[in-house]
């Protein structure tokens, strides 16, 4: 029996259908279909707007996806393993806050390294804390993670402080502003890349090489596959859960670290609310909710679009109002589109 | 079904109620028991009330069904109502009237939501927590879009104001109206081919298209009535804020599914009770009054949902494991 | 007889501006024996979380109600109800608003954008394009800012050109940021804001800070004194002006006594609290009674320090 | 693996019991498995194979008793990973496959993890794991091209997949490598094939453990023959030597050759019952075409990969066929959903029960009434739950199902039982045509009886009936006809009543044909 008796078996490739293929495509590329409606997207608001074409609009959108990018990482790692996180936000706003606070009333000098680590550690903690009462509850990731946002937000505003407050420790606002790349536009304008984007790429390659490189990252994806089949291979199911969620929560952590370095303030009531937008990100970005699917570059893409969608509907002229439901068309299309692929593609 | 109509889940519920009511009763006596306050509360609940059922639904049918367009779908019918109407002025019509079109707009709209939902997730096969995510957003888009942003005033319409705070017979009739339309949804449930179906199809999707359910049809059916009750909910909250805007009760996507899980419906699919979602929703608007009446602080109320539900979760947990080793044992080699 | 229960209802509980309210709520209930005044208001800014807390003291029996509503028109049914009861009404930043008893404003609203504007005016030196920023469209108080600031620009400066007017920051910095910097992007050259919401300066600084752009640009708007200050230092906030929330809270729940005590409010009354010294009354949207103050306070670089908040 | 004493057992099980709520699946299971040999264990559906295997692999635990290997005795928790390091690679029955990793991946990552012993924080060493996988997917005749290793096992075909399972365990170099019915999906070259593999493995020390239904397959590879039954084991003994008829009725403690069920023929009639003509579905199936006549009862076999399944599904509007039509009496079936068909009466009994066919946590009422809901309603369109109890205990009665309680979840019934139920959901819509997929998997033989019954009473009363399955002495015991499948077509029909096992068998193409030289 040679190769060549299997082959026909495996996939006829020269006879499918040019929607098969596309389909097929998608699957073994799911960074494609974000780059393609990012290119596009880009293409269209060039032509209406030429201005559109700047240095600086790359770093304003780059910029603006670093807090969404960190918990679309954690997003999709949840995912992965065939959960679902709305309670990153709250826990990105508890370590955010009570970290800037407790270091700005005890340790006003304090360097940003350990401010990192603790929004790290902290976010890390209370990820870890979803995915026990997960294993414990035995109950939906989803109604589970409600219900720690809700009590993870209701200790920070009951317990821990309400009130806006600027005078951030010095280390985070100088971390802040420290600019990779600075330049003075044509009209004076000067640009700034800031240097907090490398956490964010750092945080992406180490999320990547975990998810490819380690038997863990594959251990997420079995885990999200077939749970009872990876258990059976010897995968310990409650041990990965309970990592997916600590590693959502500690990017959610770093991302609110960040996200009070680059505003030079500290507000609880920040980033409530952005937890489907971030979901609808990750989905765009070709993870399923249904688990097992997705990739760090897929999503990043996904993000970066949504950012982008967010950001230039003022420089083509479309009105703020239309902002909402042009995104909303967007998850649609996309979640239409999946679902064609999934129907589609050969061997399903 | 026997040995179902009172189960461990409802006697909680019943429970927890009359615990917030006894011991609001005593620490801040008669003030929170009195025909007033009872009824004020209770016109508070239908409209959440209302939004859990549709989430409700969508658990029930399984495969991780949810909607999230609830609240948006009822603030899009009720300023769709609105903008197609005017204002009662304008419209020349008598109160009653009015209000009656106004109703049967916002629910047509509602209903009109709830089909583009079902379709989505039924016949293209879209996953419903992203479906109704994406509806959710241009359900709003489309509502301020339509305002520009601005809320959109009534104005005192007394025949619409009455409908939601005047008591008929103690309740006001958005009250009435939100109790015939649960007693008609578990009427449903339990005796109508569709409804039973329902739960079937819940519990096993496969199965029921294999046993030749038109599992979409059924799909559509389950989404097109929570559009409808989110059109019901935009009638009542024009009603008892007169008033109509696209960011009202952003808290509610989140309550809804909370109200929802407390009631012990099963997040997996295949059960859930209405009553227990009724019971599940003035248990909350109890719990939330009587903070207020003690001054507690909305944060302090928020954090008690939260613990709230991971309790509920644990003791509906509890209870399964229970009710299987008891179940089983007795009969076995009768 | 027993003390009366006065409730002051905010907007979203925590934020500064209404813990500075709170402030104001607090001395009034330590100087009178009679009242018993306390804050109370949503976690989240949601209408009908704060419609739910007003109904819900309604049926309490409060004896009176300071508001400073989310969004007027949601309030009418339950405030209609309070009376109703008999519950004095009292409102703030709501002159729309139909059932009221009084409604106080810290000032002509109209007047205080015209004041603003011409702070950036001046600033400007007269001419260059400018824009203005509200919370949310919604938000009647910042469109009649930023009506009276454009009213002020067309009348008087023809050398003002508005460009991409009420922009929305969602009482949200970060977003003030984020559409400031987009309007540099788009408008490179131009010079002025007019901050609506309270943090809307915060953001708008910031972006300008980045550009490096704070000599050569103007910001102006409502804003709270320590949480400027940073920017007002830099020069990227060229100017704030506030009405102290302090105040207001104390001067609601005042007017709630004196209604409540059956005491007319006349034009030009002393209210006994600096900025209402001298307080005009106008009729209102319903049967009640707008009462206006000249409560606005000017911040800049050179006094913030001088204020706690 | 170091070269111990061979005469030492490998691995040994005392007094092992296994419970599933009231089921006891095994009860006393000793067995001994020695270095370098073959084992069969044979023995009916549901007689606890597969239930013994999951637990020396570690899968699940024993309710009573102890696993050793080597001496060394194995966890009392359920630890895959122990029998892994310990050696025992096991083939599932259903693959045990990630559907969403690549095959590379699906082939060695297990030994990855074996190698850290469970700890994933550590580093995926691809190079070595995509050799390994080259290297096992060559040994059992898979293209080993990187293009191939990197193809997500959800987008491969049955057979490769079955192919990918058997190449992890090859691929491990284990001390003892169990198989659960390894060959259902195989063509016989592949399953030649297979049996040379596993020669080579045999020659390097390592031990195996087959599952097995097909006898004649077992004689080909020799070994020892354990037979189980109800979740004992009945008796060991040779293979090579065996006589089939033999261990046929240890297995079943029958005489098979009194069990033909059928007595009564077709009624002869004008128009086909059934009548199917020309029935492709790209990819599954081809040009079927027979008429089924009132009363008949037709069997359908072949291999997993012969389209059976797929034909099954097609009849029953779940799987609507590309080209060709179905005729009812006359008139043709829309077979594009599944609802069109059971309106005009057919029924379709799935073959996976649980998955298919019931709704385990939902009363007994329900499972039944489910598809006469229509029938049972009264004023407003009620449906009148009274009604439906009192036609559920009907049914219970004709099937004779052990209930005493129609409301109890059909969760609670023994596995005949549930079969029951869910025969008597169709049954209840008085169908046409009832199509029956593998009616008696996982049933033991008191219920095997009853059903068999109630399909011969139910063709005499002139239903047209279809078994689809892959159990040859159920198709002979019941059947008219039997068709046999076949890459998609229907290659021979045999007559039920003088056909005999051996010669199904090399119709289906799944064994040696040397087998057929069996007593
Ligand atoms: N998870 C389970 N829960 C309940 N009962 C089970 C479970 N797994 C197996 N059983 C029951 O245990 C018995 C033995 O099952 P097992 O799968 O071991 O049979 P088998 O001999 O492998 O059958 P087959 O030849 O069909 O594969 C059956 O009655 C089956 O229904
Ligand atoms: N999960 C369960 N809950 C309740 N009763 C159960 C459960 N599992 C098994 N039983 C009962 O235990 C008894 C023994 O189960 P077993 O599978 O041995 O049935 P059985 O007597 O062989 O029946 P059958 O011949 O129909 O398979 C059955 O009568 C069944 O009703
Ligand atoms: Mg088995
Ligand atoms: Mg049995």
């Amino acid at each position: 029996m040679s190769d060549t008796d299997l082959q026909p078996a495996i996939a006829d490739r020269p006879s499918l259908s040019p929607g098969k293929r596309i389909a097929d495509w998608i699957l073994a590329n799911p960074a494609g279909f974000p780059l393609a409606l990012l290119a596009l997207t880009c293409l269209v608001v060039g032509a209406i707007n030429p201005d559109f074409w700047q240095l600086a609009n790359l770093f304003d959108v780059l910029r603006a996806s670093v807090v969404e990018g960190l918990f679309a990482l954690g997003v999709l790692v949840v995912l992965a393993a065939g959960g679902l996180d709305v309670s990153f936000s709250a826990i990105a706003a508890l370590v955010m806050y009570t970290v800037t606070l407790i270091v700005s009333t005890l340790v006003p000098g304090l360097g940003i390294l350990p401010i990192l680590l603790a929004g790290l550690a902290g976010g890390a903690l209370l990820g870890a804390l979803n995915g026990v009462l997960i294993n414990l509850l035995k109950a939906p990731a989803l109604i589970v993670t409600i219900a720690t946002q809700y009590a993870f937000r209701g200790f920070l505003l009951t317990f821990v402080g309400t009130a806006l407050f600027m005078n951030i420790p010095a280390s985070m606002t100088a971390f802040g502003q420290i600019a990779l790349f600075s330049q003075v536009s044509a009209d004076g304008l000067r640009v700034q890349f800031p240097a907090y984007f490398l956490i964010f790429v750092l945080a992406a390659i180490v999320t990547w090489a975990l998810l490819n490189h380690t038997l863990l990252g594959r251990a997420v994806y079995a885990c999200g596959g077939k749970p009872e089949i990876a258990a059976r291979l010897g995968f310990n199911i409650a041990r990965v859960r309970v990592f997916v969620f600590a590693w959502a929560g500690m990017l959610a952590g770093l991302a609110g670290i960040l996200h009070v370095t680059s505003n030079r303030l500290a507000n609880p009531f920040d980033l409530a609310g952005t937890e489907l937008a971030v979901i609808a990100a990750v989905v765009l970005g070709g993870a399923r909710v249904t688990g097992g699917k997705g990739t760090v570059g897929g999503t990043i893409a996904g993000v970066l679009l949504i950012t982008l969608v967010d950001n230039v509907l003022i420089q083509v002229g479309i009105p703020s109002t239309w902002r909402t439901a042009v995104v909303g068309a967007f998850i649609l299309l996309a979640g239409m589109f999946y679902a064609w692929v999934d129907r589609t593609a050969v061997g399903r | 079904m026997r040995g179902r109509s009172l189960d461990i889940q409802m006697v909680g519920l019943i429970a927890v109620n009359l615990a917030i009511l006894a011991a609001a009763g005593l620490t801040v006596g008669e003030r929170f028991l009195s025909p007033f306050n009872l009824q004020s509360m209770a016109s508070q609940v239908p409209e959440i009330g209302l939004l859990a059922m549709g989430v409700m639904l969508a658990m029930i049918a399984g495969r991780g069904g949810i909607d999230l367009s609830g609240i948006a779908l009822a603030n899009l019918a009720g300023i769709c109502a609105f903008l197609i109407l005017g204002p009662i002025a304008d419209s020349g019509m008598s109160g009653q009237v009015y209000l009656l079109a106004f109703g049967l707009l916002s629910l047509g709209v509602g209903l009109l939501g709830g089909v583009v939902n079902g379709l989505i997730i039924g016949f293209v096969g879209v996953t419903s927590i992203i479906a109704t995510l994406g509806t959710q957003l241009l359900f709003t888009g489309i509502a301020v879009i339509l305002t520009g942003g601005s809320a959109q005033t009534l104005g005192y319409v007394p025949a619409l104001d009455d409908f939601a705070n005047s008591p008929v017979l103690g309740l006001s009739p958005s009250v009435w109206m939100f109790l015939a339309v649960a007693a008609g949804l578990a009427l449903w449930l339990r005796a109508t081919k569709s409804g039973r179906l329902l739960f079937l199809m819940g519990s096993n999707h496969t199965a029921a298209r294999f046993a030749g359910v038109r599992t979409r049809w059924l799909l559509v059916q389950v989404y097109m009535l929570s559009g409808a009750f989110a059109g019901l909910a935009g009638v009542v909250i024009a009603a008892r804020t007169s008033s109509m805007k696209w960011d009202y009760g952003s808290s509610y996507v989140l309550v809804a599914i909370l109200i929802a899980v407390m009631a012990g419906v099963r997040p997996e699919g295949g059960y859930g009770r209405v009553i227990c979602v009724v019971l599940s929703a003035t248990a909350l608007q109890l719990l939330s009054s009587y903070f207020n009446f003690l001054a507690l602080s909305n944060f302090v109320r928020d954090l008690a949902w939260g613990v709230l539900l991971l309790v509920f979760l644990a003791f509906s947990r509890a209870d399964l494991s229970a009710y299987w080793s008891t179940a089983i044992r007795p009969r076995s080699k009768a | 007889q027993d003390a009366k229960d006065v409730v002051t209802v905010v907007k979203i509980t925590g934020e500064n501006w209404f813990t500075r309210m709170e402030e104001g709520v607090d001395a009034f209930d330590a100087e009178n024996e009679g009242v018993n005044a306390r804050q109370v208001g949503p976690a989240q800014a949601d209408a009908a979380q704060q419609t739910a807390i007003v109904q819900d003291l309604v049926a309490q029996g409060v004896d009176a109600l300071a508001i400073v509503p989310m969004d007027p028109s949601t309030l009418e049914g339950a405030l209609r109800r309070a009376k109703g009861q008999g519950i004095t009404v009292i409102t703030h930043e709501a002159e729309t608003m139909v059932n009221t008893d009084i409604d106080l404003e810290a000032f002509d609203n109209t007047a205080f954008g015209e004041h603003l504007n011409k702070k950036l005016v001046e600033c400007m030196g007269g001419e260059g394009k400018w824009t203005t920023f509200v919370g949310s469209v919604g938000s009647l108080t910042h469109m009649q800012w930023a009506a009276g600031g454009i009213a002020n620009a067309k009348e008087n400066h023809p050398g003002m050109e508005l460009v991409s007017e009420s922009n929305e920051s969602f009482n949200d910095p970060n977003k003030a940021y984020e559409v400031a910097r987009e309007l540099l992007r788009t408008y490179p050259d131009i010079k002025g804001f007019q901050g609506g919401s309270a943090i809307d300066v915060i953001g708008i600084g910031r972006a300008v800070e980045e550009a490096d752009l704070q000599d050569s640009t103007c910001v102006v708007g409502i804003g709270l004194p320590q949480d400027s200050g940073q920017y007002l230092d830099t020069g990227a906030i060229d100017g704030i002006a506030f009405w102290d929330p302090k105040d207001a809270g104390y001067v609601m729940n005042k007017l709630a006594e004196m209604a409540m005590n059956g005491e007319e409010v006349n034009d030009g009354m002393d209210l006994g609290v600096p900025g209402y010294e001298s307080v005009s009354v106008t009729p209102g949207a319903g049967d009640g009674i707008i009462v206006r103050g000249q409560a606005w306070v000017d911040v800049d670089a050179s006094n913030w320090q001088d204020f706690p908040f | 693996m170091t070269q111990t004493d061979t005469d030492a057992p490998f691995l040994e099980t005392r007094a092992l019991h296994k419970r599933y709520g009231g089921v006891h699946a095994l009860r006393g299971v000793d067995l001994t498995i020695r270095r370098g040999r073959f084992y069969h264990l044979l023995g009916e559906n549901g007689c606890g194979k597969s239930t013994l295997i999951k637990i020396i692999s570690g899968a699940q635990s024993p309710s009573e008793g102890r696993v050793q290997i080597e001496g060394v005795e194995q966890p009392a928790t359920p630890d895959p990973i122990a029998a892994l390091a310990a050696g025992i690679e096991t083939v599932y029955q259903d693959l045990s496959l990630l559907p969403n990793l690549s095959v590379e991946e699906n082939i060695g990552l297990t030994s990855q993890l074996v190698a850290s012993g469970g700890r994933l924080a550590v580093r995926l060493r691809r190079g070595e794991m995509r050799a390994l996988a080259a290297r096992a997917a060559a040994e059992v005749g898979l293209p080993s091209d990187p293009a191939f290793l990197r193809t997500h096992v959800d987008r491969l075909p049955i057979a490769t997949r079955q192919l990918i399972s058997i190449a992890r365990a090859v691929a491990a170099e284990a001390g003892l490598v169990i198989m659960d019915e390894p060959t259902t999906a195989l063509t016989r070259r592949e399953i030649a094939h297979l049996i040379g593999v596993i020669r080579k493995l045999q020659a390097r020390g390592t031990a195996l453990l087959f599952v097995t239904h097909k006898l004649d397959e077992a004689k080909e590879i020799g070994g020892t023959g354990i037979v189980m039954r109800d979740g004992q084991f009945v008796a060991e003994l040779d293979i090579e030597t065996a006589d089939l008829a033999e261990v046929g009725e240890l297995m079943t403690n029958r005489r098979i050759d009194q069990a033909r069920y059928r007595a009564a023929s077709p009624a002869a009639a004008e128009v086909a019952r059934l009548s199917v003509d020309g029935l492709s579905r790209a990819g599954s199936y081809r040009d079927i075409s027979f008429d089924l006549a009132p009363g008949e009862i037709l069997g359908i076999t072949g291999l997993l990969d012969s389209g059976r399944n797929p034909l099954a599904l097609g009849l029953a509007g779940l799987a609507p066929p590309d080209a060709g039509q179905v005729r009812l009496d006359g008139r043709t079936v829309d077979l594009s959903d599944p609802s069109t068909g059971m309106d005009r009466g057919i029924a379709y009994v799935p073959e996976d029960r649980l998955e298919e066919g019931l709704f385990l946590d939902k009363s007994i009422t329900d499972n039944i009434a489910m598809t006469v809901f229509d029938r049972l309603r009264g004023a407003l369109g009620i449906v009148s739950m009274d009604r439906a109890r009192i036609l559920a205990r009907e049914v219970a009665d004709d099937l004779k199902i052990v209930a005493e309680d129609v409301d109890a979840p059909v969760g609670s019934l023994s596995g005949g039982n549930q079969q029951r139920v869910l025969i008597g959901r169709w049954l209840a819509t008085k169908p046409r045509v009832l199509i029956l997929h593998g009616p008696t998997v996982g049933v033991d033989v008191g219920s095997k009886d009853t059903i068999f019954r109630i399909i011969q009473r139910q063709a005499e009363a002139g239903m047209g009936v279809i078994i689809v399955s892959d159990d040859i002495p159920e198709l002979i015991q019941n059947c008219d006809r039997i068709a046999v499948m076949r890459d998609g077509r229907i290659v021979e029909t045999f007559d039920g009543a003088r056909v005999d096992a051996g010669q199904l068998y090399a119709a289906i193409g799944g064994i040696l044909e040397t087998a057929e030289t069996a007593p």
